[in-house]
């Protein structure tokens, strides 16, 4: 190939007056973007290899780096935009599938921003968390229509399987693959310290994690990856996998490269075999096979796990939960359009589902027309990104939330989206030992309890500014939520009123 | 109470201070001192003429160290002699002190021999103490040409101290090559072209075999002419006290691990004892600092009823001339592992799957960790030797091994 | 035109109160509405209401049906409405006296009926349940129409303007009752509307509230699931629904219900050595989530044969209690409790949570 | 006492800790300045193989041997703290000679250096652990034998 006509995304720029040439850039850069000009102390940089995940940024001791979008521009085009065509060129390059990560970036509406929250004034007082009990812990799962007593006319207290968090926040899945042992085993600890669950993704379940069981959520997904008895036994739920947001209606495909040691054997596939994650479940086509997986899986496990169903939120969203309700399953997972991924097809993760917030809306309203809310629990994700947008989430009818780019935004991912590389520098979307290594769990799980233990005071904060000391109170609780700059179309499927009103 | 007699006043005297006191803090302890300076190191001497320390930098030990530790030192005292049947000290000025137990730290001095005409020569020295160095100093306080006799460790010591201060040095020996009791030829040609290059003269193989007033006439036949002469033939150990008393001496008093001589009650430390090179096995006088103190500091322990054991002595060596590094430790036994570098070397000795010895000069970065193999006479087997031999790294152990180091208590 | 009750959520503040003889002596209103005076300024005058209990005992097996109508024309699409489904056994017009302080009236008037078997049957229905349905048909779809009190041998009586008036304009004094609640309400937008006033009722269930919870549509958009419809965007008409829901349907003791809607905190139920107990709470917690009533209110619930006091779990509203032989008063305030009763005693503020279960003696009402 | 503890599964080689050392030892206020275009001479070195990667500085030993051996009497330990009085020092490296974790060092002028845990200088915290940015050096308690 001769020239690619693909110009550098981004410019290093080095102030010289403070690089001290200590080197770490280079030792640090796995695109082997910096490095030291052959037999001189000075360092160079070849911009054309730089994602921009800042991580020689980050460490450089004295703030000499830093990474800017190359202003080199095309001719302004409104329409063929610059990223438009370089698409273009690249496709004309390779001749393939463009391939990206993490969750959409296009300006679509966000409208979790486009929400605004209440408070108590003079009518009702305002609850300090300080002073007051605040309560945000919840129960995932299938709650019986009917109070059962026994022949002595006491009640009889049995529930079914649930989930019991201390917050409504759950880490979404993520494939010990596409990411890190380390990041698994901050996502473990961190889940197990803050009573909430992390989620295997569909690459097993590795040995060092059994212990972690009961703060774990296992994924049977359409590859069946790492799926055996002991597996589902270890975990405290098991997710079947449907969809995904950032991919809805495509598999998955973890490259033979990364399928190495432990990888492999926690997958139950042979090293550098390609892991393919088929489309469908090539068992469900219809719903009604559904059904028999739940049942198998429940059976599998003497009725003691819950089991949520996981979709992307797509089109006709509020229908497939109901038929998802009615399956047995005891939570209904949905992941919105701008979910993360490890790789996706990039024209599918920006074109393809609708956003999670008028999903969730859609499938909270329907269930309840339908009468069978109680029957599911629903839990949402696809860029959830605060404290607010969970509470905006509770309101609008979510028992809880999956997040997943923020967990890993803690962990020190930059968003540079090339997780598919297999190099990040931030030791998360790697198998690399060299680039492990860079996530000590021990860092990992306390910034993830760190984040955490941050969006529980600002939750507990936004309840208490609404009166509200349990987040049972504010599941649903719409009338806490006012639309600004929506139309009447997009108010009436969340169901809420506008600002002012 | 216990009384503790220390007779001799350096860095071994130190050692056992420190080490009766970290048993009983009650007894009296008193230190018989030749010298009329509190404790300093000898081997700064050279350093004091240099001028790289002073008489007020140089005291091994706080001002109030005695105090402090609670012992009094009788100055300007040397013992007569020891009765060990009555527990008794007697010093030359005729006071009798009785002792529960008396560590002997003698140390060693200046071995002059009986030269033809040495009589004649006005200002000569010898270069042990900080008397020695003092007088030097007034000796030179003129330009002056200097002829020193012997090229081991003191001898080119004192070169290097007096460099500055002389007009010429030349140092002579009846060795073939400087530092003869340390250094190969090999090793020694690399420091003596070092030392040429900084002005000083040698003339090795030979020896004065007359003096005449201020010139020296040499077996080789020719003559030196000089102003002050120094004598740094070699030292030998002061036995005589202990030899005296009983204690069973060779080259030097002879001590088990725990110091003790072969006269119950009585220990010996430092440069006057003979104790075991744990880098081969056999009796030696080990005459280094680091030895002095710690055996001083294990007579201490024994002495005032406790228990220690110090038996990985080994002889070593870090010892620098106008800038370039030399270090030395255990015996040159066994295979040979050498590097050449730019104006330094590097020679391992290995046998049995232990480092015996060694020898560097030029680059000396963490040395201790081959001292360290030799004395923990560590199995080669169980480290990366290969790297070892190379480069002084922990990367040669296991990881079990510097997780202990680095991410323990040591 | 500002909104009425029903078309926007109105929060307000209120005044509540009452009485009860735990040996079923009954009493007249007087008592109860001289309670309300001294609690004048917890009310604005636009709302005012009573529930009265064994007032009917000659119609005790007839549901009384109190309507309010906007015209003559909507009361007879009302009356056609109920001889499909009921035995009418008596229709009159409530009598009123005519007060300066209160205006605007509608047609108020009250039914004593009983449902048609052979309708209960067709529908298989029990006989509450369609009650219920037929009250909520009416308020949600026959515009001009409205049920405000709908259970046996009690009724409820309410209108906008102060409570005091209130209880003179509905001739009260001539009524004898078991028990007695009141309620004068501070509502925060201008007209207010007699359908809005409290207490609030469905069947036998009387519900009067101060308070303003902040679980309202939680709780709202979960009971509605069951069939209720939340016209009034009330708190007293949810908080009614779900003692409905609680009790009547899922069959909960008034403290199994009491425990549902003011949750003792997580933290409580750990700490409970009582194991039964614990597991009761961690039960109805983790069963009913969504009916948790946050925010600040104090209720009385009225049923057939007693009342219950409750405060919010965290006590955000005044209520205290007292007591004097057979008789057991609640109120916002002491005051009124003493305008009831000089000489009552054991007095006390019940804790957040804690309901206060008041029921008359068994055969006697 | 505390003390600085390394663990090598998290140092990435960085040498980050080379050039905090330096910087916080040499009582300037900004790293670039200090540490521009010259030689570093830190008191905690990185060590390591193709394989692993750690650092290395003053253990603050229990009992040890560079106070017993130096030969200036300019190593003591005081608190816990071994430290250098570098006017007593005299660059002999008899230190150096018998430390086994190498852990000394000398300085630009050849006077004996080593860490003495930043409480000599305005950091408070070693400035190694603080830069570390994998958490590999920790500043912190730990059992004998643990």
């Amino acid at each position: 190939m001769g020239v690619e006509y693909l110009t550098p995304e981004y410019e290093v720029i080095r102030n010289e007056n403070r690089c001290i040439a200590c080197g770490v850039c280079v030792r640090q850069c796995a695109n082997e973007v910096h490095a030291f000009l052959e037999g001189t102390e000075k360092i160079i940089s070849d911009d054309a290899k730089c994602v921009d995940c800042q991580r020689c940024v980050s460490l450089c001791p004295t703030h000499a780096l830093k990474i800017v979008k190359n202003d080199c521009r095309l001719r302004e085009n409104a329409n063929w935009d610059n990223d438009t065509i370089r698409e273009v060129y690249k496709q004309a390059n390779s001749g393939g599938v463009l391939l990206s990560s993490m969750g959409n970036p296009k300006p679509l509406p966000v409208y979790w921003d486009k929400i605004l929250i209440n408070a108590s004034q003079v009518t009702n007082p305002p609850i300090d968390p300080l002073r007051e009990p605040m309560e945000t812990r919840v129960f995932l799962g299938k709650r019986p229509q009917k109070v059962e007593r026994g022949a002595d006319g006491k009640l009889r207290c049995e529930l079914l399987p649930m989930i019991e968090l201390s917050m409504p926040i759950m880490f979404s899945a993520m494939s010990y693959g596409s990411i890190s042992y380390n990041a698994h085993a901050s996502l473990a600890r961190a889940a197990q310290a803050l009573g909430i669950c992390y989620n295997t993704g569909e690459g097993g379940l590795h040995e060092d994690f059994y212990a972690y069981g009961d703060n774990t959520i296992v994924q049977v997904a359409s590859g069946r990856f790492g799926v055996h008895e002991n597996y589902l036994e270890a975990a405290r739920a098991i997710e079947i996998k449907m969809g995904q947001g950032a991919k809805p209606g495509i598999g998955g495909h973890l490259p033979g490269s990364k399928i190495v040691g432990d990888v492999s054997r926690t997958r139950m596939i042979p090293e550098g075999s390609d892991a393919i994650t088929p489309a469908p479940h090539h068992d469900i086509y219809p719903i009604e096979d559904l059904r028999q997986l739940v049942f198998s899986l429940k059976d599998a496990t003497d009725y003691r796990k819950p089991v949520i169903v996981k979709v992307a939120a797509v089109h006709n969203i509020a229908a497939i939960a109901s038929g998802i309700a009615r399956s047995g399953a005891d939570v209904i997972a949905i992941d919105g359009f701008r979910g993360g991924t490890g790789a996706a097809p990039t024209r599918i993760r920006d074109n393809v589902g609708i956003p999670i917030e008028l999903a969730l809306a859609a499938v909270d309203q329907r269930l309840r027309d339908e009468g069978i809310r109680n029957d599911v629990s629903l839990v949402v994700g696809g860029s959830v990104r605060s404290a607010s947008d969970v509470v905006k989430a509770i309101a609008l009818g979510a028992d809880a939330c999956y997040i997943a780019t923020a967990a890993l935004l803690a962990l020190g991912c930059h968003l540079c989206r090339t997780c598919q590389s297999g190099k990040c520098n931030w030791g998360i979307a790697t198998q690399r030992p060299d680039l492990v290594k860079r996530l000590n769990p021990d860092v990992g799980s306390e910034r993830l309890v760190h984040l955490m233990d941050a969006w529980r005071h600002e939750i507990k904060e936004l309840m208490g500014g609404m009166g509200i000391n349990s987040v049972e109170a504010l599941r649903g609780n719409r009338l806490m939520l006012r639309g600004v700059g929506l139309t009447e179309k997009e108010l009436q499927i969340l169901g809420i009123a506008h600002a002012g009103e | 109470m216990n009384e503790y007699i220390i007779i001799g006043n350096g860095v071994a005297a130190v050692g056992c201070i420190e080490g009766v006191r970290s048993q009983d803090a009650e007894g009296r302890i008193t230190v018989i001192s030749k010298e009329r300076h509190p404790v300093y190191c000898r081997p700064l001497i050279s350093y004091y003429l240099e001028g790289k320390t002073d008489l007020s930098r140089m005291p091994y030990r706080d001002e109030d160290f005695y105090e402090k530790s609670g012992c009094r030192v009788l100055y300007g005292l040397a013992s007569a002699q020891i009765d060990p049947a009555k527990q008794t000290v007697t010093t030359d000025d005729g006071k009798t002190l009785s002792y529960t137990s008396v560590c002997v730290a003698t140390g060693s001095s200046p071995f002059v021999p009986p030269i033809a005409g040495l009589d004649t020569v006005p200002d000569k020295f010898s270069f042990m103490t900080l008397d020695d160095a003092l007088a030097l100093e007034e000796a030179t306080q003129t330009p002056k040409r200097v002829l020193i006799v012997g090229a081991g460790l003191i001898g080119l010591k004192c070169a290097e101290g007096l460099h500055a201060r002389a007009a010429s040095i030349t140092v002579c020996d009846l060795a073939d090559h400087v530092l003869p009791s340390i250094l190969d030829a090999d090793c020694a040609s690399i420091l003596q072209s070092h030392l040429e290059q900084n002005g000083i003269r040698f003339m090795l193989s030979d020896t004065v075999e007359r003096f005449d007033g201020c010139t020296a006439h040499m077996r080789s036949g020719g003559t030196v002419d000089f102003d002050v002469l120094v004598m740094a033939v070699g030292v030998r150990a002061n036995t005589a006290l202990a030899k005296g008393c009983g204690c069973e001496t060779n080259r030097g008093v002879l001590v088990g691990d725990n110091m003790e001589t072969t006269v119950s009650g009585i220990y010996a430390a430092g440069d006057c004892t003979e104790g075991t090179d744990a880098s081969c096995g056999q009796k030696r006088v080990l005459a280094i600092l680091p030895n002095a103190y710690m055996q001083g500091f294990t007579a201490g322990v024994n002495m005032a009823g406790g228990t220690a054991r110090f038996d990985n002595a080994i002889p070593m060596n870090a010892i620098s001339f106008f800038g370039l590094h030399v270090m030395t430790a255990g015996t040159y036994d066994g295979e040979l592992y050498e590097e050449k570098t730019d104006g330094g070397c590097k020679k391992l000795y290995t046998k049995d799957d232990l480092l015996k010895g060694f020898i560097l000069i030029g680059d000396t970065t963490r040395a201790g960790l081959y001292t360290s193999l030799i004395r923990e006479r560590t199995s080669l087997q169980t480290i990366n030797f290969e790297l070892m031999k190379k480069v002084a790294t922990s990367a040669a152990y296991s990881s079990e091994k510097r997780k202990r180091s680095f991410g323990g208590v040591v | 035109m500002t909104p009425k009750e029903g078309q926007v959520r109105i929060p307000s503040g209120c005044a509540i109160a009452a009485v009860i003889s735990r040996e079923g002596n009954r009493m007249t209103g007087e008592r109860i509405i001289e309670a309300m005076k001294p609690m004048h300024d917890r009310s604005n005058g636009l709302g005012g209401g009573f529930a009265a209990y064994g007032i009917y005992p000659e119609y005790r097996d007839f549901y009384a049906l109190h309507f309010f109508f906007d015209s003559r024309d909507t009361r007879k699409t009302c009356e056609a409405y109920l001889k499909e489904r009921f035995e009418i056994y008596k229709a009159e017009r409530i009598p009123t006296r005519k007060l300066p302080q209160i205006t605007d009236e509608p047609m108020i008037w009250r039914y004593f009926v009983a449902p048609l078997q052979s309708v209960l049957r067709d529908l298989q229905l029990d006989e509450k349940e369609f009650v219920v349905r037929t009250v909520m048909h009416i308020n949600t779809s026959m515009k001009g129409a409205y049920i405000f009190s709908s259970g046996k041998n009690m009724g409820t009586f309410k209108a906008v303007g102060f409570p005091e008036d209130v209880g003179v304009y509905y001739r009260l004094d001539e009524y004898e009752g078991y028990a007695w609640t009141a309620h004068g309400r501070y509502p925060t937008n201008t007209p207010g509307w007699w359908g809005g006033a409290h207490p609030f009722t469905l069947l036998d269930y009387s519900v009067v509230h101060n308070g303003e919870i902040s679980s309202y549509d939680a709780n709202r958009r979960y009971i509605e699931m069951f069939g209720y419809k939340c016209t009034l965007q009330t708190d007293t008409e949810v908080i009614t629904y779900i003692l409905d829901y609680l009790i009547r349907r899922q069959e909960l003791t008034l403290s199994e219900a009491a425990s549902v809607i003011a949750a003792p905190f997580w933290s409580t139920i750990e700490g409970k050595t009582d194991l039964e107990d614990k597991r009761k709470h961690i039960y109805l917690r983790t069963l009913f989530p969504s009916l948790l009533i946050t925010g600040p209110f104090s209720i009385v619930l009225g049923f057939d044969g007693g009342l219950m006091a409750l405060n919010d779990r965290l006590k955000l509203r005044s209520m205290v209690v007292g007591e004097k032989d057979d008789k057991v008063f609640v109120a916002s305030e002491e005051a009124a409790i003493r305008v009831m009763e000089p000489d009552a005693g054991n007095l006390y503020a019940p804790a957040g949570g804690e309901p206060v279960i008041i029921r008359v003696k068994e055969g006697a009402y | 006492m505390k003390r600085v503890y390394v663990n090598e599964a998290w140092c990435l080689g960085c040498h980050l800790c080379e050039y905090n050392c330096a910087f916080a030892n040499s009582g300037l206020q900004d790293m670039a300045t200090a540490l521009k275009g010259k030689p570093i001479y830190p008191r905690i070195h990185i060590e390591g193989s193709d394989a692993i990667t750690y650092a290395v500085s003053c253990r603050h030993c229990t009992d040890p041997i560079c106070v017993k051996s130096c030969i200036a009497g300019a190593i003591r330990k005081r608190d816990g703290v071994v430290r250098i009085d570098q006017t007593k020092c005299v660059g002999c490296l008899t230190c150096v000679l018998v430390c086994p974790y190498g852990a000394l060092s000398p300085n630009e002028n050849g006077v004996m250096q080593k860490c003495e845990l930043c409480l000599q200088n305005s950091c408070g915290e070693p400035a190694c652990v603080t830069g570390c940015p994998n958490r590999a050096i920790v500043y912190e308690e730990r059992e004998e034998d643990a």
